[in-house]
């Protein structure tokens, strides 16, 4: 836990998230973390170890497998003033706790007239890409994007991971964090210049003027890495990506595609219903004339995961698709 | 006496002593000593619930109410007990019958019948309807419509208070339906757990809607299934105010003296159907009669009469104070204000209306 | 129950779903019909009144609630050779059941390497006009939509309420029925030249040419009279019923933009992340070059359903938004 | 005897009448007679699940084996006590922690050992990995990785059986942790109130993941719990696989008798941690030794040496016999095909390749 300065800088996606709820715990005693073997375990993805050494049982509260029952604790426990962060092991199980997530954090605040915020954050996994089959790897962040009442976000960089925590605990209404399973253990180096992340704005990652390839979490490396192989072929691609799924940052996705006259939409979700078709639909809406070619997705395939390499593989967005979308656009 | 009546205060224990149960009782009550003059409040408070829902009858065959209504007659007794032992500092959570659960809490009655209007001025601001009626000032938390959704809820404000020693009780209405419910039964397993604050009222009307308790429950004595949890449980006459209110003494007190969670399962019985919509096809008319007997306004009523504590003119007297009470509401509800659909995005989010 | 040789084709919606049930049991003994108050209480829409008389309690199972648990009882019955209808009383409810629906109805048969079939049907209310509030008025079959591995459609007619059910029950994976609360008492003649539907495609509802307003379930009533009215400004719309929301009849959707090059699609979810997103995206995607103005969308209001009747109206898609969308774009 | 056993059939029975347990027992058994042969296989059978996982511990780190990993070492005498007493009509239901129910079950480790290859001629075609096996064929339903996911299904198997007389028992495999899910309980309550022949076998190894038994649960005695649903109920030493098949003797030969839902709660530990990513820092060593003293396997040895029915050569021939039987899985999975990704979309439906 403890670093040099030099190293200090240096860090994990993981250990970034870790930092952010440190900070938040060290800052705030209404902040407590719940969750199912987010103590003695350390996380089931190691996210909080340590933490119950440094702030104790009662704040960093393991939880029986009860999905529905500690999610909608935190809900209450928030109704009553706490900033309780919930964790849910992956999005999968959190259909578990769906109904207290729609029908109590989303909607009390509207259903009592205003009178009830609900200043609870929710931390979960999400994706696939580690052979982990039909139950453990979806990416239905698209699904939470849909729910009026709510905020989504998505941090896909070590700055996000560790910035984008503080705001979502200021925030008075329900937060959903997503992280993606296959990004804690990117490491780099924290910008020393990074601040609390502004939720209300998706970031242009990398600039460009032929073609805008939107995306978020865990797919935005492989957009990047689709960037470089474009740009060796002269074409010159901006990557933009949205961070907050909920809101979406009309603006910004306009403001690129007005630039580039071209989009491709890179999502992990199932294609069908997927939030890459509401950003389709949206660019579709807003830069009709604008509009070069037909907004490209690229989605997982429509398929429960499976667990063969091969078969996941092919299943997921890849760079490859990336860069083939993006031709179809461009040509 | 305010119309409005808030719910008797009693100061929260911080200690394990026990508060009310400390006050002796005579055995001869006299009818203008404190006993008589409480009973004639639970009577009032039963009273004043009867009325306002058969109002609310009228007044939705008239179309001035709509959606789903749930009414409680024949339950008054367990929310007026109940609240009893509640302070302002309590919290309460409740299911989508819960007029007579806003009432007793004190939330006035103009305020929930103009939210059934769907008026502004309704405790909710019109939105809620008669399922979901809030008021945060009274620490009411609704008003829940989906069935046992308020009990992780509960759960979560029992633990804010136990993390931060606060020696308030969370109380949680939901039925004998919910029990059946996953959600229940990750709740009581929490409570239990964690040592929550919390009461656990259970008031088993027999009856899921349309579906008996035996059809629906594999083991039909509620309170030995949530003992099972490890916490203090046990079954009350939920047709009797002062055995409610007696049975949540205990429980409350101990529950503020740090003993955990406590279940009490309430047997009532509703005399009206489901909801508005319900033809009430599924009961024998003799078991409801036979039920109707119980009556638990008659029944206080009835034993007021024979201690000497209410006479026809007094009753006549109750019985006007509330129906003005409900005229008051229904008439302040005629002439509320409609929100304007401009503001149809206020609330969704904090900050207002969302982008979208 | 019994009519007159006249009256037979006089029915309502209900009664139609009621007929349907009827018929599947008397055919075939291993349907059964499950779910809360579907028996002494005769369905919580009187959906199923009179058949505990006529089939026993056995084959008409009231069930505790339990949503999670009755729904995968019948997947699991589903699997052992039974077909049982599962009723959820509506779509908000349904969620307490999503687990059971995506990780196994929707998962065994891949997960298992095509072994295990899922014959299950279960039919739900959706949608609001009823003033029943944040907590019984949403419309999430969009997000059903998103789920590979089972089927989903909308009877929003007399003769599919009537006629969905028995495909729904040959179909050997599991299928998704959405009755639109709005719809039961919704009365007419049954078309006796009526046959099952088949589940593959859309239906054109009414022919046009200028316009295509493409919607289902609930809000088809309100799509066919927006079409009365722009016939009346001599603006003629065609109307797709979509009926099947997964996997949705692209080339019906396709032939129909063909023919007008201009889309209205009505959806009575949220707008951000619904089905109406979806059908956008595809059109654009495949029907790039032959629109003429953007596709419009007509959906609710980003709003957890208020119970004040102006609100809730003005949350709702309503005829003159169709009608107001439908003049963007064809002027 | 081929090493790829069918579990022991026992014809299901028909009416009342208890079956094996008829079957008597001599006081003195020989190492040649009925027992001694029993006991024997109920030892290759845990030792085939032993030999069978440390083999996969070994492939994982050489990244044959992918995802998620979930060792049952320590535990076999549940699966294989139990399975003794599950007929080919019977039905099991399991988790993610389920080598040891398939291959007590009878699948072939070949077919196990390919799907963890993720091969083509895996038991749920290289779909489902570890954590998914499937065999219709033995009515061996998964495989389900959404803790207490499984329980709602076996009702379900159960209520088919039930509705069409059929004689059949569903089993379903579900951990301590599970208990806590409304899953459960859900199902628990069905199973009782429907009377469905089903036997819920809770697999009690102390652990929800790091999270220990008295830390998820409020009151531990589990079967106590599963009691108050009305249903027999009771605690067996999970350690000892002749112990665990004559409860589930009792349980199963009840359940065919028509006497409804049993639990057992199989009180067991398992030796590694919860799955391959696992540093398992929230035990004690000490407690890990404990248990291991009463290692199911050694234990049974023990007695069969004792009595006289094992010698070293004997064990050793065992030994040999499952060590060829696994390396021929292994080599079979090292040269089975894989899926070719143009079949990606197989089985999404059973009309094979969706429209999208
Ligand atoms: C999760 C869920 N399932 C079903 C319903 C429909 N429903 C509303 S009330 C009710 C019966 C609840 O019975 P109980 O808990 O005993 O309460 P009571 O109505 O008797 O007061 C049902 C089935 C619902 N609102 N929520
Ligand atoms: C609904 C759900 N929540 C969480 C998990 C993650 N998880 C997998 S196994 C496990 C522990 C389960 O413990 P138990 O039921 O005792 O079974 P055991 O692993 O001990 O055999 C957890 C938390 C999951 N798979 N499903
Ligand atoms: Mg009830
Ligand atoms: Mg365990």
């Amino acid at each position: 836990m403890s670093a040099s300065r030099d190293d200090e800088r240096k860090t994990t996606y993981r250990e970034a998230l870790r930092e952010a709820i440190r900070e938040a715990l060290r800052s705030d005693d209404r902040v407590f973390l719940m969750g199912e073997d987010v103590g003695r375990y350390g996380g089931c993805f190691g996210v909080s170890l340590g933490l119950l050494e440094e702030f104790g049982p009662e704040r960093i509260r393991d939880t029986p497998l009860s999905e529905s029952g500690f999610v909608g604790a935190g809900i209450g426990a928030a109704l009553s003033g706490m900033r309780p962060i919930v964790e849910i092991m992956t999005v999968n199980f959190s259909l578990l706790a769906l109904d207290q997530i729609l029908n109590n954090a989303a909607t009390l605040l509207h259903m009592s007239g205003g009178q009830l915020p609900v200043p609870v954050v929710i931390r979960m996994t999400t994706g696939a890409g580690r052979q982990l089959a039909a139950q453990h790897s979806h990416s239905l962040e698209g699904w939470y994007a849909h729910i009026p009442g709510i905020r989504v976000v998505a941090p896909a960089t070590i700055e996000d991971a560790r910035f984008m925590l503080a705001p979502a605990l200021a925030d008075p209404d329900p937060v959903l964090i997503f992280e993606h399973g296959s990004l804690y253990n990117a490491a780099g180096e924290l910008d020393p210049a990074a601040a609390p992340v502004d939720l209300d704005h998706a970031a242009v990652r990398r600039p460009g003027t032929d073609i805008s390839l939107i995306t978020y979490g865990g797919s935005l490396p492989k957009a990047l890495t689709a960037a470089d192989e474009l740009a060796a072929e002269d074409i010159s691609a901006e990557v933009v990506d949205l961070r907050t799924l909920r809101p979406l940052d009309d603006d910004t996705i306009t403001a690129s595609v007005a630039r580039t006259h071209r989009a491709v939409v890179v999502d992990e979700g199932w294609r069908t219903g997927s939030l890459a078709a509401e950003v389709s639909a949206r660019i579709a809406e807003r830069s009709f004339y604008e509009l070069d070619a037909p907004v490209e997705r690229v989605c997982s395939a429509e398929v429960p995961m499976p667990y063969a390499r091969q078969l996941e593989e092919a299943a997921l967005p890849q760079t490859v698709d990336v860069v083939a979308a993006a031709h179809r656009a461009v040509d | 006496m305010s119309p409005t009546r808030e719910p008797r205060t009693r100061k929260p224990t911080k200690a394990a002593k026990p508060t009310s149960g400390t006050r002796k009782r005579t055995d001869t009550p006299s009818s203008r000593g404190p006993d008589a003059r409480h009973r004639r409040e639970l009577l009032r408070a039963m009273l004043r619930i009867r009325r306002f829902e058969e109002r609310c009858v009228e007044l939705y065959s008239a179309a001035k109410i709509r959606g789903f209504v749930h009414l409680y007659i024949g339950e008054e007794a367990v929310a007026v007990g109940v609240n009893e032992m509640l302070t302002p500092d309590d919290a309460v959570v409740s299911t989508y019958r819960e007029h007579g659960h806003a009432l007793a809490r004190g939330i006035p009655a103009e305020a929930v019948m103009a939210e059934m209007y769907g008026r502004t001025t309704g405790c909710s601001g019109g939105r809620g309807g008669s399922m979901h009626l809030f008021d945060a000032s009274r620490r009411f938390y609704g008003g829940n419509a989906i069935v046992a959704g308020g009990l992780p809820l509960a759960a979560g404000l029992a633990l804010a208070d136990r993390m931060r020693d606060a020696h308030r009780v969370t109380c949680c209405f939901f039925g004998d339906g919910a029990f059946a419910e996953g959600e229940f039964h990750e709740t009581a397993n929490l409570a239990a757990l964690w040592n929550l604050p919390l009461l656990l009222a259970c008031e088993n009307n027999q009856y899921a809607m349309g579906t008996a308790l035996e059809r629906h429950e594999a083991q039909t004595d509620l309170a030995m299934r949530a003992a099972s949890y490890g916490m203090v449980a046990w079954a009350v006459d939920g047709m009797d105010a002062e055995a409610v209110e007696s049975a949540a003494r205990r429980a409350t007190e101990s529950i503020r003296a740090g003993a955990g969670p406590h279940f009490l399962e309430l047997r009532t019985y509703r005399f009206r159907a489901h909801s508005m919509y319900d033809p009430d096809r599924y009961r024998d008319k003799a078991e409801v009669e036979q039920w109707k007997t119980r009556d638990p306004i008659e029944r206080l009523t009835a034993r007021m009469r024979e201690q000497g504590e209410l006479g026809d003119k007094d009753l006549a007297e109750l019985e006007h104070q509330v129906a003005d009470e409900v005229e008051q509401a229904v008439e302040a509800a005629e002439r509320a204000p409609e929100e304007p659909v401009e503001s149809l995005l206020r609330h969704v989010t904090s900050a207002s209306a969302e982008v979208s």
